[in-house]
C-alpha cells in the first residue's frame, strides 16, 4: 500500500471525534488554513501554467469539462431513480460529485512526491474549470420545469466564492509572477504546504467524524454510491487522461479530480440555489464517507489503475 | 433622555444568509441591526459552526411593532420552509 | 404566525461546563438552545476567556415556565456553589 | 431560588470604548458585567470589525432601575455624540 | 516599472471586495499578521542596531523627527484652509499623515531586496520614534485653546498601544540577542516575512476596497491630497536622506516612511484622543487611497528619487 | 547565565500585561499556537521512540512514573498542614504540580540546542505518562473519604482532553512515520518550532502578569511553595536520571519534567473533577510563580545540577 504519513491525521481527528475528545480547531483557524492551502495550490498552478502556451491547452481543457460533466448527469437518474431520492436531493448530491475536493487533489499531489512521479502541472487550472459546470448542471437538474432559478444569485456565488476566486487569483498571480517572481513566497506557500495539508487532514478528520453519523440515518444506499460513484469516475477520468497522452502522474491526477467530491463550495452554493435539498445528506455522503474512501483506498487504487493502463497501452 | 417603547426582534438562522436577509431588512425599512455568531440546536438538528455554512448567526433588530411584524412575515414567507429559522420578539425601552 | 408567549432563560456560565450543561438541559425536556461566547466579570471574578477554561458563555434555551423552572432548580442545585453561574429570564413572543 | 425583578441594560457601541466604559460602570455601582462581540449598522454607519478599532461590543449589566438609570445618564452626556451607542433595557428575573 | 508579486495579493482583495466575494480573513488572523509583521520588523531592525553604536544615530534620529514633524504642520492648514475641513478632522487626518505605515515601508523592504540594494537597517527605529510626535501633534492641533487633553490616556494609548509596543519590544530583543542569538528564529520570523506579507496585503486589500467607497463620499479634495501629500512628504525624506549621507536604499526608505500614512496606530489612537473627528475620514483617505498610491505609484517613484538624487549629487 | 532569547518573548509579554498595553493574543490563535506545539512534541518524541526497542523503556518508564508520583503526595501534605490550605485546594495544587509543563519542557529542549547537548528523545513519552498519575492522585486526595469521584467523566477529560491527545497522538504518528517518513513535515513542525514557542511564550506572559496579581493576595506561603516545590522535585528528577544513567542532557529534562508545573491539562481536568477548589490559586501557583521561576532561574540551575552530578558520579 502507499502509505502516506499526512493522511494519518486524518485519522487522529476521526478518532478524537468519536471519542469526543475536547479538540477543536477554531473556526478562524480553519478559515486561515483552507486560504492558505487554495492560494497555495493556485500558485502553484500557475507558475506551472506559464511554462505553456496556454492555447494548446485550450482543446484539452474543453475535452476534460465535457467528459467531466458526464459525472453529475450520470448520478442524477442513478440517486432519483434507484435512490428513490427527491429531486431537489439528488440534484444537489450529484452537483457535490460532479464538482471536485482541493484537499483529495492535494492528497494525490503528495503521493506523486512521494512516488516521485511528475505530472502536467496546469492540471489545476481544471480544478477550477470542472467546479462550475457541475454546480450550474445541479442548479438546472433540480429546477428542471420549475423555473424559478436565481441565476444571479447562484453564478455569483461559484464564480466569487473564495474556493474558486482564490483558485483563480492564486493561477494568475503564479502565472504573472513565474517562477522566478514567486520565489521569495516559496517559503511559505510551498515548504509548508504539506505541514499545514496535514494539520487541515486533522480537522476534516474532526468534522467527516460527525458527519458519518448523520449518514447512517440515511440507510445503506447512499453509502454505497458515496463509494461506487468515485470509482466510476476515476475509470472516466483514467481512459480521459491516457487517451489525451497525459504521463502517468496527469492521468492518476485526473482521474482523482474525478472521482473526488467537494464539501467547501458545492455546499455553501447549494445551499442559496437549491435550498429544499438536505445538506446533511450531500455533505455526509461526499465529506464522511467519499473524502476518506478517496484517500485510503481510491488514491492507490487510481495510481495503479494509471500504471496499468500506461503499461498496457504503451 | 425619555425612554422610548420599542420591540426587539431577535432572529437565530443560517450563516449564509446573512448577506441575504440584511438586504431584506434594511428594504423594509430598519434603521439599524446588529449580528453576533451562535451556535446551537433547533429542529432542524444541531449548528455548531464547525463546518462551512456550519454555524448560526444572531441578527437584532430593534424598531416598532410595525416593522417586526414585516420583518417576521417575509422571512416567515420566504425562508422558514428551507432554513433553519427562530424568531422572537420582547419589549425594550431605548435609552438614547 | 400567531405570537406565542414564552420564556427565554438565559445562563451566564463558565465554559467549561457547555457539554454538561448541554446534556442537562435537553434531557430536562428543551426542544433547543442557542450558545455564545462571552467574558464577564461577576461575584466569581474577572473571566475574559484569556485562558483556557478561562471564558463564559450565554446558553439561551426558549420554553415555557415548567421547563424554565426545572432548569434553573437543576442548575441551582448542582453547580451554584462551585461555579460562576448567573441565570435570568425574560418575557418573550415566538414568532415563527 | 425565589426569582428577583431586574433589569438588564445591553449598550452596543465601539470596541475602543471597552476599557474606558467598564471603568465608568463598575465605578457607578455595578456588580458585574458581561461583554460580548458584535457588528452591525446605525446611524454611525456600518460597524464589521473588518478593521482595527472597526467593530462593536455588546455591554451587558444587570441591576436596579436607579443603577441603569445612573449608566445611561454617564454614557449619555460622555459618549453619546461622538460614538456608536445604542442603549435599552428590559425587564427580567434573576433566577439565582 | 518595478513589479513585486506581493502587491498583486493587494489587487486580489480589492476586486473580491469590489465584486462581494465571501472571501474574509478571520479578525483574529489578521490580528495575527500583524502581530508577526511588527515583531519580524522590529526584530529586523534590533538585529542591525546592534551593529552600530547607538550614541552614532542620535543625531541623525532627531533631524529625522524634526523634519518628520513638519508634515503633519503642513498638512494640518492645508485641510483645515483649502479643505474648509474641521478643526477635529484637519488634526487627525494631519496625526495620520505625519504617522507611518509598516506594511508600506515592509513593500519598501521587499523592492529593496529584489533590486539588490541594501539599505541601512537601522532606520526601522525611526518607524517607531515618527509615530510619537505625530500623534501628538494631532491632538495639539486639535486642542488647541480648547485645553481638555486626555494626555494621560493618549500617551498610553501611543506608547502601548500595540504597533509601538510591539515594534520596540522586537526592536529590543533582537537588540539585546544579535544576529547570532536570532538564528533559531529566522525560519518563522525572516524567511517567512514575504509570504505573511502577501497574506496581509490581501486583506488590506478586502478592507481597502471597502474604504474607496466611504472616501468617495467626501468628494475630490481629500482624494487629492491624499495623492499629493505623500509626494510632497517623500520629496522631503529624500532631501533629508541625502543631507544625512543615506546610501540609495535608505534614502528610498526614508523616503517611504516620510510618505507613508498610518491606518493601524493611529485610528485607535484619534479615536480616543479626538472622538468629534470621523474616523471614515482619516482611514477612507490613509487607507483607500494613499496607501494603494504608495504601492503601485509611490514606490517605485521614490526609488527613482533616491537614484536619480544620488547619481546627480554623486 | 545560560541565555535564551525565546525567554524574552515571555518579559515582553508580561510588561505589556503589567503596563496594560492593549496588545493581546486573540483566543484562536493561542488554541492554535497550543496545537502546533504539543502535535510538534508528540512528532519529535516519536520519531525518537522509533529508533528504540519500546521494551526496553519500559523498566525506565515504570520508574520514572512511580518516582514522579511522589510529587504530589509530598504537595499535598505541605499545602495541608504548612498552608492550612482546604483539602479541596489542597489536593488540586499537588496536582498541577505533579503534573507536568510543555512549554516549560520546550524551553529546556531549546536550551540543550543551544548548548550542543544531546538528549534521549523518548523522553518525550514521560510527559505523556507522568501527567496521568499526577491527576488521578489529586482527585483521590481531594475525595478521600468522601467517594463521589466523577471518575469516568476524570479519565475522559484526561485521557481525551487536547494536550494528552495530541501529544500521544504525535507520538504515534512520529513512531509509524519516522524519521524519513516525517520529512516533508520537518518544514512545518521542526524549523519553526522555536519560533512558535517565541510567540507562545509572549502570549504565556500576558497571561501570567495576571495571575501574579491574583497570587498576591493569598500570601507568601504559596510564592514561597512555588518556588520550593520545583527545586525539590527537579532534585529528585536529577538524582533519578542519574541512578537511570541518562545523559546529562537527558537528565537536565527529567528535572525540569519533575519541576515544571502544569497549566493547560490539569486545571480544566481539576475544575471538572474538585470544582469546589479555587483555580486561582492553582494556576496563580503554577502559572504565575513556577513557570517564570523555572524558565529564569530553575532551568540554568537544573542544568548546571545535571552537569554537577555526572561530574562528581563519573
Ligand atoms: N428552544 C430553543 N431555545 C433556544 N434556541 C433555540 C431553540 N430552538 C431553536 N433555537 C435556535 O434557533 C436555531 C434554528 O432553529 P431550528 O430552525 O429549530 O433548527 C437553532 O440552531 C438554535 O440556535
Ligand atoms: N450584574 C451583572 N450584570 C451582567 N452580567 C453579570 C452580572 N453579574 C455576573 N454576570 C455574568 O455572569 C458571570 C458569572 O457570574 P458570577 O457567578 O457572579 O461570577 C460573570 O462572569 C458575568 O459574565
Ligand atoms: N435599529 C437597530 N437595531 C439593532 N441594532 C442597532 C440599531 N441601531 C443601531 N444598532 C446597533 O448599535 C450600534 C451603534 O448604533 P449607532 O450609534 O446608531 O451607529 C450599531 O453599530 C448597531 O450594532
Ligand atoms: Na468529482
Ligand atoms: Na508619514
Ligand atoms: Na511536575
Amino acid at each position: 500500500m502507499n502509505f502516506e504519513p499526512v493522511v494519518l491525521f486524518f485519522v487522529l481527528g476521526v478518532i478524537a471525534g468519536l471519542l469526543r475528545s475536547d479538540l477543536k480547531i477554531p473556526g478562524s483557524i480553519y478559515e486561515a488554513l483552507s486560504i492558505f492551502i487554495l492560494l497555495a495550490i493556485g500558485l502553484k498552478g500557475g507558475v506551472e501554467l506559464a511554462k505553456h502556451q496556454v492555447g494548446d491547452l485550450l482543446v484539452d481543457g474543453l475535452i476534460i469539462v465535457l467528459i467531466g460533466a458526464v459525472i453529475p448527469l450520470v448520478a442524477f437518474p442513478v440517486l432519483r431513480l434507484l435512490g428513490r431520492m427527491s429531486r431537489a436531493d439528488s440534484a444537489s448530491i450529484a452537483a457535490h460529485y460532479g464538482s471536485v475536493s482541493v484537499v483529495t487533489f492535494s492528497v494525490g499531489i503528495t503521493l506523486l512526491g512521494k512516488e516521485l512521479l511528475d505530472f502536467e502541472g496546469y492540471l489545476i487550472v481544471y480544478l477550477v474549470l470542472l467546479e462550475i459546470p457541475a454546480l450550474m448542471i445541479g442548479v438546472i437538474l433540480a429546477r428542471h420545469g420549475q423555473g424559478q432559478v436565481r441565476w444571479g444569485k447562484l453564478l455569483h456565488e461559484v464564480f466569487f466564492g473564495k474556493s474558486i476566486y482564490l483558485l483563480a487569483g492564486g493561477l494568475l498571480i503564479g502565472f504573472v509572477a513565474g517562477s522566478e517572481g514567486i520565489k521569495p513566497l516559496d517559503k511559505l506557500f510551498f515548504d509548508l504546504f504539506k505541514g499545514v495539508l496535514a494539520l487541515f487532514l486533522l480537522e476534516m478528520g474532526l468534522v467527516a467524524s460527525s458527519r458519518i453519523a448523520a449518514l447512517r440515518e440515511y440507510g445503506a444506499f447512499l453509502a454505497g454510491f458515496a463509494v461506487v460513484m468515485p470509482l466510476f469516475s476515476a475509470t472516466l477520468g483514467t481512459f480521459t487522461g491516457w487517451m489525451l497522452g497525459l504521463s502517468v502522474g496527469g492521468t492518476f491526477l485526473l482521474a482523482t479530480l474525478y472521482a473526488s467530491a467537494s464539501y467547501i463550495a458545492a455546499p455553501a452554493a447549494m445551499r442559496i440555489a437549491v435550498p429544499e435539498a438536505n445538506p446533511a445528506l450531500s455533505i455526509g455522503a461526499s465529506l464522511g464517507m467519499t473524502f476518506p474512501f478517496n484517500i485510503f483506498v481510491g488514491i492507490p487504487v487510481y495510481l495503479w489503475m494509471a500504471k496499468t493502463i500506461h503499461a498496457s497501452g504503451g | 433622555m425619555t425612554a422610548q417603547a420599542m420591540l426587539l426582534l431577535t432572529i437565530l438562522t443560517e450563516e449564509v444568509l446573512e448577506d441575504i436577509l440584511i438586504k431584506e431588512i434594511m428594504a423594509l425599512g430598519a434603521k439599524g441591526y446588529t449580528i453576533s455568531e451562535a451556535r446551537g440546536r433547533g429542529t432542524h438538528g444541531l449548528r455548531t459552526g464547525k463546518w462551512s455554512a456550519g454555524g448560526n448567526i444572531r441578527i437584532e433588530v430593534i424598531g416598532d411593532a410595525a416593522l417586526c411584524g414585516r420583518i417576521v412575515e417575509r422571512l416567515h414567507a420566504n425562508y422558514e420552509r428551507d432554513y433553519g429559522l427562530l424568531m422572537f420578539t420582547s419589549a425594550v425601552e431605548i435609552q438614547n
